[in-house]
């Protein structure tokens, strides 16, 4: 239950190409994955990335479930519709309790989990707990399932689409540690391992300062620039000097989404 | 939610009748197995092997005040604060399910302050469970420092490891009165087979005082004796067994059953559009109007229930 | 593990009478279990007590064992040489980790430890690690296996024969322990529950006084005398005026322990 | 011993290969991943399932100055100990097996100070794996206290709870460098199933940097998939599988075959009589003298081979 509710990207690129927004997550995200990785998935579009990195450059990258799965694969068009039914069984590996697939992050055996939310800050926080004070909250949101436990253990990749009312100063509540107050304030709090390796949406690929561990645009994504980036978030992003564009999504990464998402239930 | 002394969790177990016996009970009858102001865990996750028919029991002899618990709470969290059996639930994500959206109900009771829902990360939840199955007050963990949630639970500490000198989260041990869980088949002393996705259910039956079984069949003891490395729940851990056939509809019973998804959805629909008054219609529906379980499971509707049934099975199809 | 190595009683009983001293320790052991109740087992004179215990008084008594095992029932004639290999597992309920059927203890599920011991003292405590100076040992033991969680955590009754060198005023070394010091010193070291039930032997049956912890006749075993219990023991035991004799064994139950061992391996 | 910090568990763990890769080599082969000086846990307990494919090949190759780990140690203790691989094994119990008496090679070495048997009981050596297995220093467990074990071991910490001011031992995690475990079958890549009892096999497995399995027969991965809820050791654990059919011999593995109990009564009868002599004799033909493992099945004779798999198999005979 790492993917946020508020998150579902259906809409339409902004940049009009032959591929949905939500399809570029995908393969935005795919790209970061590598070989030989172990991957906390989500559903939808986080699914998605990892099957296709598997289908790519990435045939030993193993894929974990939050309900207590290891090394399921999909069977194209029958994408599970969350991470503890028994469609995430499907040719599995293996079946663990979901305390003891929890407890790989601890132990030290996930190298990347996907995250959502409602909010993030610079600093990579995010926020899928209350919008307002959390002592009496506009909304209250689902909760962090075990985004916490991923984001404080693992390295994290967030897919999500930029909006300025996502892409925030400070997060409503830390619901899930990112570089908390910046430099080594997340190791200081406990937490010496993981924080977040990359943030993707529609309209950037973002990283981090490795020193004072805000925000950067790493790459844009193909027709956006880099003031588009910096109005659609409500802090001042890092920009380095002649950003690169990402290179759009080859038609044979669109292909396999087809095949894995015929339908385009998460990729319309 | 503070935790159970050892000396009080002792007593309670030497307090119980432990001896293989027999147990097959209505589940009226297991209903009262349940005090109003209980710490009640539910079994499985969000919408996998929910002990409806328990909290569909619950609910009809109207309890009170009860303390929910669960790895994921889907909607039988809705039913238990609007039913009123409950303003309180510890869980680490609470709505329906991810497909429907932010549960409107959990909104409108928390948010309002007519209800708590105490938001621990899911690990935490796990090992509280499992230190409560343990014997032991708390289990040391590495997630949820630095984080603000660690700020709104009731019970956590910090402490630097005597042997490392490293930071480590020490959460309390939940021991709850009762844990309802729901199997797949059981014998009648309680000895019960879970097949599929276990969730946290095996660390919850041994961390609870009483175990109210919930099982699609009763089988022989010598079935079970047959794969007695199949068995995860030990007889006499076990206060009560109902046979209580489709007893998760409209949530899954893996291998068994799928969701019942049209009725999930007329449910998110109901509680979306019509709100609290919504799910009481639904309630006066499905939870007090039935004469028993087997009027539910008609008024959900057959054919539904046919189509659950087969996709539930496919999982053994290849 | 929990039967010591040393604890063969395969002698004769001293009475002479209808049946072997091992017979009547698992006669007197069997006695003292309860219907109901849950009893970690060790291999032969304690198994053969738990079984007779269900086979008379105690028909839903559960054994456990200490390899895994929950509620297997002995076959006549298949008595499992070990706690921990497959014979155990004959006709069993469920089978754990190892440290999962110790927890139990722990969990306070269970009634009754059966423990043996090289040494035992006038406060219960056991020996089964060291004869002589632990630092320079007369002869190196197995160990504790799970004796000392059984005795730390659980009621225990100890089975042993009745002998000088075994009943000594003080063990070499505690490797399970007993009341310790006597008085409230169990409780004060941080194990506020269990303790020695009763010591069974070819002698006697004894127990401990409630307040100094310390041994005292509970029964004389038929055809022994106070005088004889004193004699093989090296310190002085409490024995009330007016003790007791147990009840011999009866004919249904040395024919229940033949029909469970038919070749005396056990109770020769 | 001591725990190994947090830092170099995750650090450890990061180095190893993790993907999905096959991973089959020989006994010879897999000696080579322990290193001199290794912590090695050995699963299994007692004479069941022990990985004695593995400790022969280790033997054969004069590994040196290993600290070795298990729930109980039998007659594989002595072979490490006159063999010259360990001088120091963490275990809880030390001996052949109740049924042959105290163990002669086991006094030989710890009561003249040429090894160590540092002893702890069943079940701290139980959790010391388990924290090891979740990534924690310590586990908190309510044993061991006020016996003179705890003052022999080489690091155990009493805490007050936080939580409720009860007495605590904590126990340090072990993570061995390597564990070696034997199963019925797993796949190329080291997904293994395991029947029967399952003794500590699954902590270890998890708390070790480096698991090797020895495996009665290498089965398809699909066959693993077809029962995923049995698999109990997951790939990525597993650095290296090995087939080596009656790889406990003359141990047990559950559901194959019993022990040996002839070649056992003729080991106990060696050590008992003619002393550490005799079992460097029993280790020349049995351990050095065999050119293959096939050969040491046939020194150890096919008339007990088929006795002791008649035997082992009649576990499903019922």
């Amino acid at each position: 239950m790492t993917t946020d509710l508020a998150n579902r990207s259906t809409d339409n690129s902004p940049t009009q190409r032959d591929y949905t927004a939500s399809q570029l997550l995908a393969v935005s995200a795919s790209r970061v994955l590598e070989e030989g990785q172990i991957v906390f998935a989500g559903i939808g579009i986080t699914l998605l990335a990892a099957t296709l990195a598997q289908r790519t450059h990435a045939p030993g990258l193993t894929i974990l479930f939050e309900g207590g799965v290891i090394g399921p694969f999909i069977v194209p068009g029958e994408l599970p519709p969350s991470t503890n039914e028994q469609r995430c069984t499907r040719r599995a590996n293996m079946l663990v309790p979901i305390t003891d697939v929890l407890l790989l992050l601890q132990r030290g055996y996930v190298d990347i989990g996907f995250m959502g939310g409602a909010q993030i800050d610079r600093y990579g926080n995010l926020n899928s707990s209350f919008i307002g004070d959390p002592e009496n909250p506009k909304t209250r949101l689902p909760g962090t399932g075990g985004g916490n436990d991923i984001a404080s253990l693992s390295e994290i990749i967030v897919a999500m689409k930029h909006q300025k009312r996502r892409f925030v100063e400070k997060v409503d509540f830390v619901t899930s540690p990112g570089f908390l107050s910046g430099g080594s304030s997340r190791a200081d709090s406990g937490l010496p391992f993981g924080g977040v390796k990359k943030v993707v949406t529609d309209l950037a690929i973002l990283g981090f300062d490795e020193k004072t561990r805000q925000m950067r645009v790493d790459a844009l994504q193909p027709g956006v620039t880099a003031e588009e980036v910096q109005d659609n978030t409500a802090f001042d992003l890092i920009v380095p000097e002649g950003v690169k564009v990402a290179p759009p999504p080859t038609e044979k990464e669109l292909a396999i989404l087809s095949d894995l998402d015929p339908e385009r239930l998460y990729t319309a | 939610m503070t935790v159970v002394p050892y000396a009080q969790l002792r007593e309670r177990t030497r307090q119980r009748d432990c001896s293989l016996h027999e147990k097959v009970i209505s589940l009226e009858e297991a209903a009262n197995i349940v005090n109003d102001g209980d710490h009640v865990a539910v079994g499985g996750c969000t919408v996998s092997r929910t002990p409806i028919a328990m909290i569909w029991a619950l609910v009809r002899a109207r309890k009170q005040g009860l303390t929910l618990s669960r790895s994921i709470t889907s909607n039988e969290g809705d039913i238990a604060y609007v039913s009123g059996i409950s303003d309180h639930i510890m869980t680490s994500w609470f709505s329906q399910g991810i497909v429907w959206g932010i549960s409107k109900m959990m909104r409108a009771y928390t948010e309002t302050g007519r209800a708590r829902f105490e938001e621990w990360s899911h690990m935490a939840m796990g090992l509280r469970y499992r230190a409560g199955a343990m014997g032991v007050p708390f289990m040391p963990m590495r997630a949820m420092m630095g984080s603000d949630i660690v700020g709104l639970v009731d019970n956590a500490q910090e402490m630097e490891c005597p042997f490392t000198g490293e930071r480590l989260l020490l959460v309390p041990a939940l021991n709850p009165d009762v844990a309802l869980i729901h199997v797949q088949r059981c014998d009648r002393y309680g000895n019960a087979q879970i097949d599929g996705l276990q969730f946290m259910d095996l660390d919850i039956a041994m961390a609870a005082n009483k175990v109210i079984l919930t099982t699609e069949r009763i089988v022989s003891n010598e079935q079970i004796r047959r794969a007695p490395d199949h068995t995860k729940i030990p007889f006499f851990a076990v206060e009560a067994v109902v046979e209580a056939p489709y007893g998760c509809a409209p949530h899954e019973c893996y291998g068994t059953y799928e969701p019942f998804f049209e009725h999930m959805d007329m449910y998110a629909q109901i509680s979306a559009t019509k709100g609290e008054e919504g799910v009481k219609e639904y309630l006066d529906e499905f939870y007090y109007g039935p004469k028993n379980w087997t009027e539910y499971l008609e008024r959900v509707g057959l054919q539904e229930m046919l189509d659950a049934t087969r996709r539930g099975r496919s999982v053994y199809d290849d």
